[in-house]
């Protein structure tokens, strides 16, 4: 499909005349249509295409096993996805960790917290460590990007669980992988950041570990996620890279590490959509495009 | 076809068996609260022992 | 065969159904035992305070 030149030149007009995403819509909708859905192919399409908000949910659910790819059992996986949430919130209100007025995404942790055996003593209550606030965070976007909150427990809950298991072990390494293609971008900005001593203290925890929530508004946050969660951790790197670049200026300035990091950490929110897409740009130029037919 | 058929019913199966988790979850939890609750109350009602026998002995003539 | 294969995968799938009503009899009792223990605990924490009330008057001077 992809050497049809007559493809790529009308793709390559819907881009300049704004029409790129009909084409997409189109083709993720007769993925969509297969039955059990192919989601190798739904994976494939998220890596390289934004989806479309109207199916963005859906195509989470199933990415992260919330939905089974038979369609014919949706509904009854979805009564029993139902039933889980109601089970082990009423249980919450019981044991009274909650009530009427407990924000949702502390209904979220407590809830994932009893899913893990984690749930704290009442009479002992401790304070969130990282993982409940990095929980926290993960939720607070999610609840921006998804309306329904059976559906928004169940998108953070596979989320995290899915980002720790598959990235779990990469994670660690992202700060080296930042170095190497921040290196290819631009050394001079990388030297900075070295001799400044800011390089090991940029915001690594909101970045690969929040994957961003809290840090990009949910309209930019939201294409980053597609492709996490269609299996690139990778694509953090980028962002982050993007990041970096889009400020160098203002970043060549700052010689104090804390100064970098508060900075990095309460990022200007107009400028986040051309950020995100320059760094898939990025991305898909080092990591390669996915090129399975779609 | 039918690796389809045993496919779609592990994944229904899945579903009602993280449902069943979640549930013996729930369980747990419960016991583990209503145990120091009723650990509480034992306190509870031998502290108060302890504090009516004092009272009781002041209402008495000396 | 393929009957077989269904009619198997729908005994399992109505097994885990009746163990998890099962587990959610089970929750559901606890829960109420457990509100049963909270409003007397309740009742236990407000009479303690009536009777510390009369009590703490009793010590003031008149």
């Amino acid at each position: 499909m992809a050497e049809d030149p007559q493809r790529n030149f009308r793709s390559a007009y819907y881009e300049k005349v704004g029409f790129r995403g009909v084409e997409e819509k189109k083709s993720l909708e007769i993925v969509l249509k297969d039955n059990p859905l192919d989601v190798e192919k739904l994976s494939t399409f998220s890596q390289r295409f934004p989806l479309p908000s109207m199916y963005r949910i859906h195509v989470w659910k199933v990415l992260l096993g919330i939905l089974p790819p038979h369609s014919d059992s949706h509904t009854l996986v979805s009564r029993c996805r139902l039933q889980q949430f109601q089970d082990i919130s009423s249980a919450l209100t019981a044991m009274r960790f909650t009530h009427t007025h407990t924000p949702q995404t502390e209904l979220y942790l407590r809830m994932f917290q009893l899913e893990n055996q984690k749930l704290p003593r009442r009479s002992e209550p401790r304070p969130a460590d990282d993982e409940d606030e990095n929980f926290l965070a993960i939720s607070r976007a999610m609840e921006e990007i998804v309306d329904d909150p059976v559906d928004c427990y169940w998108l953070v809950r596979c989320f995290v669980n899915q980002f720790k298991i598959k990235f779990g072990d990469s994670i660690p390494h992202l700060p080296k992988s930042l170095e190497h293609f921040l290196s290819q971008e631009d050394a001079c900005l990388l030297a900075h950041l070295k001799s400044s001593g800011s390089l090991h203290s940029l915001p690594y925890r909101l970045w690969f570990r929040r994957c961003f929530a809290g840090c990009l508004p949910e309209s930019s946050l939201q294409r980053v996620w597609d492709k996490v969660i269609s299996g690139s951790c990778k694509i953090l790197v980028f962002v982050a890279v993007e990041i970096l670049l889009s400020y160098k200026i203002l970043l060549m300035g700052i010689s104090h590490p804390d100064g970098v990091y508060n900075f990095l950490s309460n990022l200007p929110q107009d400028n986040t959509d051309a950020i995100v897409t320059k760094a898939i740009d990025l991305w898909h130029k080092h990591c390669g495009t996915p090129m399975h037919a779609v | 076809f039918l690796e389809d058929v045993k496919a779609q019913a592990k994944g229904e199966l899945q579903a009602s068996e993280s449902r069943y988790q979640a549930q013996r979850r729930v369980t747990l939890a419960l016991q583990t609260e209503l145990l120091q609750l009723y650990s509480r109350l034992e306190t509870e009602d031998s502290s108060a022992t302890a504090l009516a026998l004092p009272a009781e002995g002041a209402t008495e003539p000396h």
